[in-house]
C-alpha cells in the first residue's frame, strides 16, 4: 500500500527543509521515494498544511514506580478528569498523573509519536516497561538511573578503573532495556540514606567519600566511551534550592567538554538576589549553555495549576514535602539502588516563587541560541502535565500572548525578570528542531524525528493557525509507522509503538562481582534482575528497536 | 402545586444514582421530561421513569416514596428546596449540598452528608459509616451545615470533618470524630471505641461519659464551665431534634487530643 | 418657642456621619460586666483625641445576652470602619480579654453584612491553643486564659451612624445647669441606640472651630463662656451664669432626634423656676455636617 | 501432561506465593510434579507442590471444552445487569486481561486481598508515607519495630533474609540489630538473633493498637502523656522505645496489613506512617508494609496505571469509578448487586469464591474444591509454574519474572479472559 501526502509544507530540520512544499510517500511504515510509475494507492491532499515528523518528548515521566504511586495517591485528581471509554479507546483518567492508556492517546492526539521515561530505576525497570507497554501508539524508551546505587559507589570508593565502570554501565543499559543513562542528584539519594540532607557538587558522601562531581565524571565518561548516543542525562544537585545556579554553572564547567544533558534546567537556575532571596539565574545559565557546545538542556517549564512532582530525588523531595498540596506525599528508599519522592504541588500565579519559576523557564528558552541544544519539556508532570505543551508552544511563538500572561503574574516577580524585553519568537522550524529533529538526535533515534527517505513514517500534519495553541492541540492527521492513528485531533486507530534501546557491548567479567554483590546483599537474584527481550515483546504487542551506537565507542 | 414525588417502582438489585433528581436540575421540567432522564443503575441504561413512578409538580419539595438503601446520591449538590425520603436512603445522601433540607424517614447508608457545605440533613433513623466525611483522597469532609441523626451512626462519624455540626441522638459508632479538622459532633447516647482518633481540632460533646472511659491518647484538662456551651445549646433549641429538649449544661470535663497528632481536639463530657 | 418658661433657640445642632458598632460584654455578674464595659468605653469622649466615641448604652438582662449571663451593651463610634476596627480591637484586647469572666459578642448586624474584627485577631493571644467554633452561622473564638476561657465572637457588624448631636442648657447657676443635665441624661439613657460619650453624659467645655494659637484647631467656645460676657461677642444674656452641653451619638438621625427630644423635655421640666433659661445647640453654620437637628422642630 | 519427562532442576525460581517474593528457590520438576529442593518453607511448599488434579473446564458441573466454557462466560456477561470480577489471584497479564474485560463489560473489579491492601492504600491516598524496600532493610536496619503482626507466620523467611543475614553492606554488626514487637508476640524463634537474643515484646490486643501507637507517636514528639499505661503496656516502656527510635540511624517499622485484621486498621497504620515522617526530621526511619502475595500488589499496580485507581473500581459508568467501600466484593454479593461473579484464583486452591446468589464463574487453580459447584469452572495454569508471568513484591517496586516450570497445557488467566473479552 503506497500512500501519498500531496503538497504539504515540510518542516524537516534534519534535512534543512524549512517550509518546503514537497510530496511524501509512505509504504510499509516507512517514508519512501516517489514511485517510478507514479502509481499510488491512496492520496491525501495536504496542500497548505504544515508537515512535521511526529514529535518526541525526550523527558516525560510516563511509567514506573513513582508515577504509579502518584496515580494511586491522587484519586481526587483523577476524579475531575476521568475519561470515558469509546468503541475504540479504553477508559482511564487524565490530568496530572494520567493512566497509561490515556497518556498514549493524548500524546498521539497532540501529534507526539514518542516519549521517553527519564528515571528508570534499574531495580524498577521491569515495571517501567510494563507501564510503557500499556501506553498505546507512541514509541517509548527509558533512561536507566545510576549514581546513587551502592554497586557504583562501591566501585568508585574502591577506585575501580573506568573500564570496569563502563562495563557496569553497559550491563545496566542492556539488562534494563534502556536507551540512555540518567543520574539524579548524583550520590545524593544514597547520602540521604545516611541521613545527609544536602550534597553539593564537591561534598562527600559520608560513607563512600565520593562526590557528585566524581560520579558525573565517571558516568559521562562511560556513556561517551560506550558510544551511547544520548549523553549522560543529568538531574543535578540541589534541585529547587535558591542559589543552585552556581552549582549548575560549576557542573557545566566540570563536564570538561564531555557531552552532558542537563535536564529540567529551570529547577537548577535559581539565584539568591532580591527581597525574597530568590532570583533568576537564567541569563548566566543560558550564557554558559551557549558557550559550552557539549551541553544540551531541556527546560522543565512550570505552568500554573495543580500537578504532582515525581522524582528519584528523595533527598530534595523530602525537603520539599512541607509544600505538598494537597498535604500528602511519599518518599521511598529503594533497594540500595535509588529512591523516589512523590509530592503533589500547586503552582500559583500569585506566588512570587512560582511566578518567577515560570519566567525563568521562558527566559531560558528565549536566551539559549541553538534550538538543537534545548528541548521543550515540562518535566511532565513535575512542572505541568504534558497536555499543556500546545500552550507552552504558544508562549514561545507568540510574544504578545506571553507578555499578556506575564502581566497577570505576581507583581514583584514581574519586576524581577526582563522577560518582557525578550523579543524572540520561536519559528515553526525551530519548534520542529526542538520537538523533532533535535530530540531524535539527542536520544539517538536514527530513523525518527525526520522525514527523509527510510525514516519511520511518524508524521504529523497541522493546519497552519496563527493561534499556535489551537494548531498544536489538534493536528489534522497523525501517522504512526505509516498508519493513520489520529484524524482531526482524535484517535482513529490504536497501535502499539516500539521500545527503543541501546545494546552497548560489555565484558562478561563484570557479572562476577555483580553476582557476588547480588547474592551477598540483595534480595533478588541477578538472573531475575535482568529483563529479557521477550519481556519487552510481552503479549506480542511490544517490540524492541535497537538503536545504533555512536561511532567511536570504545568497546 | 404538589410535591414532586418519585415512587420507587420495585426494589432494584443495582444501586441507582439519584443525583440528577434535585430541584437545581429539575426546575422547569415536566414530569414526562423527568421520566425520560437517564439514570445510572448498574451497567444497563435506565430512565427515571423506569425506576420511579413520578407525580407532582413542585420540585421545591421532592419526595421519595418506597425508598431503599440502594438509592444513592439523593440531594447531590442541592442548593435549596426540600427533599423528604420515606424509607431508607442509600450512600452519599446530600453529598456536596450547599443548602436546603433533607429529611429521611428511615435510615441512611454510608457517607451521609459527604463533603456537604450547608443546609440540613435529618435522619429519623440510623446512619451508616462516614457521616459528614470526605471521600478517600480528599482532605475536607463536611464544611458546613447540620446533620441530625435521631438514631445511631456507624463508624468514622465526622472523619475529616472541617466545619458544621453532627448531632447524634442515639449512639455513635467506633472512631467517632476520627481525623476531625474542626467542627462539632455532639452525642446524647453512647460512643464506640477510639473516640476522636487522630482528631486534630474540633469538639466532641458527650452527654454521658463513654462506658469504656477516655483512652490514653487524650489528656485530661480538668473540669470547667465553658462559656460557648450556652450558645451551642441555644442553637440546638432551634432544631427539630432531641437536642432541643436536653437541658443545657456548660459544666464539662475537658480532654485534649489526639496527642499523637497536634492534639488540639477536645472531648467534653457533661458533668 | 418656650417650654415651661425655657426658651428654645431657633437653631440647630449639626452632626456628622460616623461608623458605629454595638458590642455586648457579659460576665458572671453585672458588676464584672460593668467593670469591663466601663474600661472598654473609657477615654472615648471625642473622636478627635480619643480615636472614637463610646459609652455604655445600657445593661442587659441575662435573657437578652447570647450566653445568658448579665451583660452590658456598649456603642462605639469612629469616623470610618478602619478606625473603628482599630479602636474596638485595642479596647477589647486591653479591657475585655483581660477582665475576669468576661465574654464579648457582637450586638449588631452589619449593613450589607459588613463587619470588623472583634476577637478575630485577639485569638492569637491564645498562642495556638485558641479554638474556633461556628455556632448559628457565626464564628466564635475560645481563647484560653488564666480564669478559664475567654469567649469572643469573631466579628461585629459595622453600621452607618451619626455623631455629634447636641444641645446646650443655659441656666442661672452652675448647680442648676448640672441638675438639668442630670435630669436630661437620666431620661436619655432610656432611649435605645444612643450614647452620650462624655463623663456622666455632660460636657462643659464646648468648643469652637479655630484658635488664636496656630497649633490648635479648636478652642473654648468663648461666646458661651459666662465669665467672658464683657470680653467677647457673647451669646449669653446677663442672667445666664452657666452653660453645659450634652453630646449624643446614635445609630441613626431618628435615634438622636428622640434622645434630644426626651433630654430637652426633661431639662425643660425643671423650668424657669429652677433657673433653666434657654436651650441652644452647637453648629458650624451648617457647612460641616449633613445632619441638622433643629431644636424647635424636634420639640414641636 | 506427559509423565515420561526426565526430572528437571530449576534454580533461582521466584515465588509468587509470598509477598517478599523470594527468588532463590531450587525446584525439581518431574512431569507435572513439582518439588522444592532448596529454600522452601511452609507457604512456598504448598504453593508449588499442590498437584494438578483436574484440567477440564466444567459448565454446571459437566465437562466442557475451553471454547464452550469461554462462550458460556461471554454469554453470562452479555446478559448481566452488573458483573463483578473478583478474587484476582493472578499475575501481570492476568490483571491486564481482567481490566480490559472489566472496562469492556462495565464490571466491577476487586481482589481477594483488598481488605488488607486497602488498609495501606487508604493511608497512601490520605497522607502518604515514607517506606523502604527489602534490600535496604537487609543492609541498613538497626531497629526493627514490628507492629501488630506475627511476621514469620505469613512471611516465614523474612527474618532469615532481611534481618539476620550474614553481612550488611555497610559493616553493621548484624547481632546488634534490635527487634521490638508491639501487639502480637512472634509465634516462633525467627526473630531471635543468631546470638540467641530474643525480640522484645510489648504485647497488647489488636483493639488497643490504635491507642498504643498514638501514644508512642506522642512520645516520639516529646509530648506529655498523662496515662501510665495503655493497652496493658507501661507508658515508660513506650518511652524507651520512642528514645530508641530517635536514636536509631535507620529504623524500620513493619506491619502486615493482613494481620492488622480489625475494622479501620488504616487509622493505626496512618498513625505509624505519620510518626515515621516525624522521625525523619532528625534521623532516618521508614515503613515496610508486608503483604502482596498471590498477585495482591500486582493487580493494584496494574489497575492504577491502566485506570488511575487501584482495585474496587467499577466500570459500569463507562469510566473508572473508584469507591473502596461500595465496590467491595462481599458487600456487593451480600446485597445481590452483582448477578455474575467471575472469580479468579490461579495461585491458591483454598481461595474459593464467596457464597452468593450471583452466577459464579471460577478461573481457579487445578484442584479447587467447591461447596457449591460454580456455573463455570476453568482450571487455569499457575503463573510461575504452568506459564511465564511477572509478579510484584510487597514493596510495589520490585517485580520478578515467573517462569514456566512444566508443560501442563492449562490455559492462563490471560488466555481465558482475553478470549472472553474478544467474544463480547
Amino acid at each position: 500500500m503506497l500512500l501519498k501526502l500531496t503538497g504539504g509544507r515540510i518542516f524537516d530540520p534534519a534535512h534543512d527543509m524549512n517550509n518546503v512544499v514537497r510530496d511524501i510517500y509512505v509504504r510499509d511504515g516507512r517514508i519512501v521515494d516517489a514511485p517510478s510509475d507514479g502509481k499510488v494507492d491512496q492520496e491525501i491532499d495536504v496542500r497548505g498544511k504544515v508537515i512535521m515528523a511526529g514529535a518526541i518528548d525526550m523527558h516525560t515521566h510516563i511509567g514506573g514506580g513513582k508515577v504509579n504511586i502518584a496515580r494511586t495517591m491522587l484519586p481526587e485528581d483523577h476524579a475531575e478528569a476521568v475519561v470515558e471509554r469509546t468503541e475504540l479507546l479504553r477508559s482511564g483518567c487524565g490530568h496530572a498523573a494520567p493512566s497509561t492508556l490515556t497518556t498514549g492517546y493524548r500524546y498521539a492526539e497532540m501529534g507526539y509519536t514518542a516519549g521517553f521515561e527519564p528515571a528508570v530505576l534499574p531495580i524498577n525497570a521491569r515495571q517501567a516497561h510494563m507501564e510503557m507497554h500499556d501506553t498505546p501508539i507512541i514509541d517509548k524508551g527509558g533512561y536507566a538511573m545510576l549514581g546513587s546505587d551502592d554497586f557504583l559507589l562501591r566501585m568508585m570508593a574502591a577506585n575501580a578503573d573506568q573500564e570496569a565502570i563502563n562495563n557496569y554501565v553497559a550491563w545496566i543499559l542492556t539488562h534494563t532495556q534502556a536507551v540512555g543513562l540518567k543520574v539524579v542528584n548524583p550520590g545524593g539519594i544514597n547520602a540521604f540514606k545516611f541521613n545527609q540532607r544536602k550534597l553539593d557538587l564537591d561534598e562527600k558522601n559520608i560513607y563512600y567519600g565520593v562526590t557528585p562531581r566524581d560520579i558525573l565524571h565517571r558516568l559521562s565518561t562511560a556513556v561517551t566511551e560506550l558510544g551511547v548516543p544520548h549523553p549522560l542525562h543529568v538531574h543535578g544537585c540541589n534541585l529547587g534550592v535558591p542559589g543552585n545556579m552556581n552549582t549548575t554553572l560549576d557542573t557545566i564547567q566540570g563536564a570538561e567538554g564531555l557531552p552532558m544533558h542537563l535536564t529540567h534546567i529551570q529547577f537548577h537556575s535559581y539565584g539568591t538576589e532580591g527581597d525574597f532571596k530568590f532570583s533568576s539565574g537564567a541569563a548566566q545559565i543560558a550564557e554558559a549553555i551557549n558557550k559550552h557546545k557539549n551541553i544540551t538542556v531541556d527546560v522543565g517549564q512550570i505552568l500554573f495549576g495543580q500537578t504532582v512532582t515525581a522524582s528519584g530525588d528523595n533527598m530534595r523531595q523530602f525537603a520539599g514535602s512541607p509544600h505538598a498540596h494537597p498535604n500528602k506525599w511519599v518518599c521511598m528508599d529503594i533497594e540500595c539502588d535509588a529512591g523516589c519522592g512523590v509530592v503533589p504541588f500547586k503552582y500559583k500565579d500569585q506566588s512570587f516563587v512560582n511566578a518567577l519559576q515560570w519566567m525563568i523557564g521562558l527566559e531560558t528558552f528565549l536566551m539559549v541560541d541553538d534550538p538543537w541544544r534545548i528541548f521543550l519539556t515540562t518535566d511532565h508532570p513535575n512542572g505541568a502535565p504534558f497536555t499543556s505543551y500546545p500552550h507552552l508552544i504558544k508562549l514561545l511563538m507568540d510574544k504578545s500572548f506571553r507578555n499578556d500572561m506575564l502581566s497577570t503574574l505576581h507583581p514583584e516577580a514581574q519586576n524581577a525578570t526582563h522577560l518582557a524585553s525578550l523579543d524572540r519568537e520561536y519559528s515553526l522550524y525551530e519548534i520542529a528542531i526542538m520537538t523533532r529533529a533535535g530530540a531524535a538526535k539527542l536520544v539517538g533515534l536514527a530513523d525518527r524525528g525526520h522525514l527523509g527517505v527510510g525514516a519511520a513514517a511518524d508524521i504529523t500534519i497541522y493546519t497552519d493557525n496563527a493561534d499556535r495553541e489551537v494548531m498544536f492541540s489538534k493536528p489534522d492527521y497523525v501517522f504512526k509507522d505509516g498508519q493513520l492513528v489520529v484524524k482531526n485531533g482524535e484517535v482513529v486507530k490504536v497501535t502499539w509503538g516500539t521500545t527503543h534501546v541501546v545494546k552497548p557491548e560489555y565484558d562478561a567479567s563484570i557479572e562476577k562481582p555483580l553476582q557476588e554483590y547480588f547474592d551477598k546483599y540483595h534480595t533478588m537474584k541477578m538472573g531475575n534482575f535482568k529483563i529479557s527481550n521477550d519481556e519487552i515483546a510481552d503479549d506480542g504487542r511490544g517490540s524492541l528497536t535497537i538503536q545504533p551506537l555512536r561511532q567511536g565507542g570504545k568497546l | 402545586m404538589s410535591a414532586l414525588t418519585f415512587k420507587l417502582i420495585f426494589e432494584r438489585a443495582q444501586r441507582v444514582d439519584c443525583s440528577p433528581l434535585t430541584k437545581d436540575k429539575l426546575e422547569g421540567k415536566t414530569v414526562a421530561e423527568i421520566a425520560a432522564l437517564p439514570l445510572v443503575a448498574g451497567r444497563q441504561p435506565v430512565t427515571a421513569g423506569d425506576v420511579f413512578e413520578i407525580s407532582g409538580d413542585d420540585c421545591r419539595h421532592i419526595v421519595f416514596e418506597n425508598s431503599s438503601d440502594k438509592l444513592d446520591f439523593i440531594g447531590h449538590g442541592m442548593s435549596d428546596g426540600e427533599i423528604t425520603i420515606h424509607g431508607a436512603a442509600g450512600a452519599y445522601l446530600g453529598q456536596f449540598m450547599t443548602g436546603g433540607q433533607i429529611t429521611v424517614n428511615g435510615s441512611s447508608d454510608i457517607y451521609t452528608g459527604c463533603e456537604m457545605k450547608g443546609g440540613q440533613i435529618k435522619i429519623n433513623g440510623n446512619a451508616g459509616d462516614f457521616v459528614g466525611a470526605a471521600r478517600p483522597g480528599y482532605k475536607n469532609g463536611m464544611t458546613g451545615g447540620t446533620i441530625i441523626i435521631s438514631g445511631n451512626t456507624g463508624a468514622r462519624t465526622g472523619d475529616h470533618m472541617r466545619r458544621g455540626m453532627i448531632l447524634i441522638e442515639g449512639d455513635a459508632g467506633d472512631y467517632c470524630g476520627s481525623r476531625m479538622v474542626s467542627g462539632t459532633i455532639a452525642v446524647l447516647g453512647g460512643v464506640g471505641r477510639h473516640l476522636g482518633y487522630a482528631m486534630k481540632r474540633g469538639t466532641l460533646l458527650l452527654n454521658q461519659a463513654p462506658a469504656q472511659g477516655i483512652s490514653a491518647n487524650f489528656n485530661d484538662c480538668g473540669s470547667h464551665t465553658l462559656a460557648f456551651l450556652p450558645l451551642l445549646f441555644a442553637e440546638f433549641a432551634k432544631l427539630d431534634s432531641g437536642f432541643a429538649k436536653v437541658s443545657p449544661f456548660s459544666r464539662v470535663q475537658r480532654y485534649a487530643g489526639d496527642i499523637g497528632g497536634i492534639g488540639m481536639g477536645e472531648i467534653l463530657v457533661r458533668l | 418657642m418656650i417650654i415651661n418658661g425655657v426658651s428654645i433657640d431657633p437653631t440647630f445642632a449639626e452632626a456628622f456621619p460616623m461608623k458605629g458598632t454595638r458590642v455586648i460584654i457579659t460576665a458572671q455578674n453585672l458588676q464584672w460586666a460593668m467593670n469591663s464595659a466601663q474600661a472598654f468605653t473609657g477615654f472615648a469622649t471625642s473622636v478627635i483625641a480619643c480615636g472614637c466615641e463610646a459609652a455604655i448604652e445600657r445593661t442587659l438582662d441575662p435573657t437578652e445576652t447570647p450566653d445568658g449571663r448579665p451583660g452590658v451593651a456598649c456603642l462605639i463610634f469612629a469616623m470610618g470602619a478602619k478606625g473603628l476596627a482599630k479602636q474596638v480591637e485595642t479596647r477589647a484586647g486591653q479591657c475585655v480579654l483581660t477582665s475576669p469572666t468576661s465574654a464579648l459578642f457582637s450586638g449588631i448586624q452589619g449593613e450589607d453584612g459588613k463587619d470588623i474584627p472583634l476577637g478575630k485577631n485577639l485569638r492569637f493571644f491564645g498562642d495556638g491553643f485558641q479554638i474556633s467554633k461556628m455556632i448559628g452561622g457565626k464564628r466564635y473564638w475560645r481563647i484560653p486564659v488564666m480564669d478559664g476561657e475567654f469567649l469572643t465572637e469573631e466579628n461585629t457588624g459595622v453600621v452607618s451612624a451619626v455623631g455629634g448631636g447636641n444641645f446646650l442648657i443655659l441656666a442661672e447657676s452652675q448647680p442648676q445647669a448640672l441638675a438639668a443635665c442630670e435630669a436630661a441624661i437620666e431620661a436619655m439613657k432610656k432611649v435605645p441606640n444612643v450614647i452620650m460619650p462624655f463623663p456622666g453624659g455632660v460636657v462643659r467645655s464646648g468648643s469652637k472651630v479655630g484658635s488664636k494659637y496656630k497649633a490648635l484647631n479648636a478652642s473654648t467656645n468663648d461666646a458661651f463662656c459666662p465669665t467672658l460676657k464683657g470680653q467677647t461677642k457673647s451669646e449669653l444674656s446677663p442672667e445666664v451664669e452657666s452653660v453645659m452641653e450634652i453630646v449624643i451619638d446614635g445609630l441613626s438621625k431618628e435615634d438622636i432626634d428622640e434622645a434630644m427630644r426626651v433630654g430637652i423635655e426633661a431639662a425643660c421640666a425643671l423650668g424657669a423656676e429652677n433657673g433653666i433659661r434657654r436651650i441652644s445647640a452647637g453648629n458650624y453654620g451648617g457647612k460641616l455636617g449633613p445632619f441638622h437637628f433643629h431644636l424647635q422642630e424636634i420639640m414641636a | 501432561m506427559t509423565q515420561n519427562n526426565a526430572a528437571k532442576i530449576w534454580h533461582e525460581v521466584a515465588s509468587p506465593f509470598c509477598g517478599i517474593a523470594s527468588d532463590d528457590l531450587t525446584i525439581e520438576v518431574n512431569g507435572s510434579t513439582v518439588k522444592i529442593l532448596e529454600n522452601g518453607d511452609a507457604i512456598t511448599q504448598a504453593g508449588f507442590e499442590t498437584p494438578i488434579t483436574d484440567t477440564q473446564p466444567r459448565i454446571q458441573g459437566k465437562p466442557a471444552s475451553l471454547a464452550e466454557a469461554v462462550e458460556h462466560i461471554a454469554n453470562l456477561f452479555r446478559h448481566s445487569q452488573q458483573p463483578l470480577i473478583g478474587g484476582l489471584g493472578t499475575d501481570l497479564n492476568g490483571a491486564r486481561a481482567a481490566l480490559a474485560l472489566a472496562d469492556k463489560s462495565g464490571a466491577i473489579v476487586d481482589s481477594q486481598y483488598s481488605k488488607a491492601a486497602f488498609r495501606n492504600i487508604l493511608v497512601l491516598q490520605d497522607t502518604g508515607y515514607m517506606t523502604t524496600t527489602l534490600t535496604e532493610v537487609r543492609n541498613r536496619v538497626d531497629l526493627l519495630v514490628v507492629i501488630g503482626s506475627d511476621i514469620e507466620a505469613t512471611f516465614p523467611r523474612f527474618f532469615e533474609r532481611m534481618v539476620w543475614n550474614d553481612e550488611s553492606m555497610f559493616g553493621q554488626e548484624i547481632e546488634s540489630r534490635q527487634v521490638v514487637f508491639i501487639g502480637k508476640a512472634p509465634s516462633g524463634d525467627a526473630s531471635t538473633s543468631p546470638g540467641g537474643r530474643k525480640a522484645k515484646v510489648l504485647g497488647c490486643a489488636d483493639a488497643d493498637l490504635p491507642e498504643v501507637l498514638s501514644v508512642l507517636r506522642a512520645l516520639v514528639k516529646g509530648k506529655q502523656v498523662q496515662a501510665s499505661e495503655v493497652g496493658g503496656i507501661q507508658v515508660a516502656e513506650l518511652q524507651r522505645l520512642a528514645e530508641q527510635l530517635l536514636e536509631a540511624k535507620y529504623s524500620v517499622l513493619s506491619w502486615s496489613a493482613g494481620q492488622l485484621d480489625y475494622d479501620h486498621a488504616e487509622a493505626t497504620i496512618q498513625t505509624v506512617c505519620e510518626m515515621i515522617k516525624e522521625l525523619n526530621a532528625t534521623t532516618r526511619s521508614n515503613g515496610l508494609p508486608l503483604g502482596g502475595k498471590e498477585g495482591d500488589t500486582t493487580v493494584n499496580a496494574v489497575a492504577s496505571w491502566q485506570t488511575g485507581y487501584p482495585m474496587r473500581t467499577s466500570f459500569h459508568r463507562r469510566f473508572p469509578d473508584y469507591d473502596p467501600f461500595i465496590n467491595e466484593t462481599q458487600r456487593i454479593l451480600n446485597n445481590n448487586e452483582a448477578d455474575v461473579l467471575l472469580w479468579v484464583s490461579s495461585f491458591n486452591v483454598a481461595v474459593t469464591p464467596p457464597q452468593s446468589n450471583a452466577s459464579t464463574v471460577v478461573l481457579g487453580r487445578s484442584g479447587m474444591q467447591f461447596e457449591t459447584e460454580p456455573e463455570v469452572f476453568i482450571p487455569v495454569g499457575v503463573p510461575g509454574i504452568d506459564h511465564e508471568g511477572r509478579t510484584f513484591r510487597t514493596d510495589s517496586v520490585v517485580s520478578v519474572p515467573l517462569r514456566k516450570l512444566r508443560d501442563s497445557g492449562l490455559p492462563s488467566v490471560f488466555d481465558v479472559l482475553t478470549a472472553v473479552e474478544q467474544a463480547l
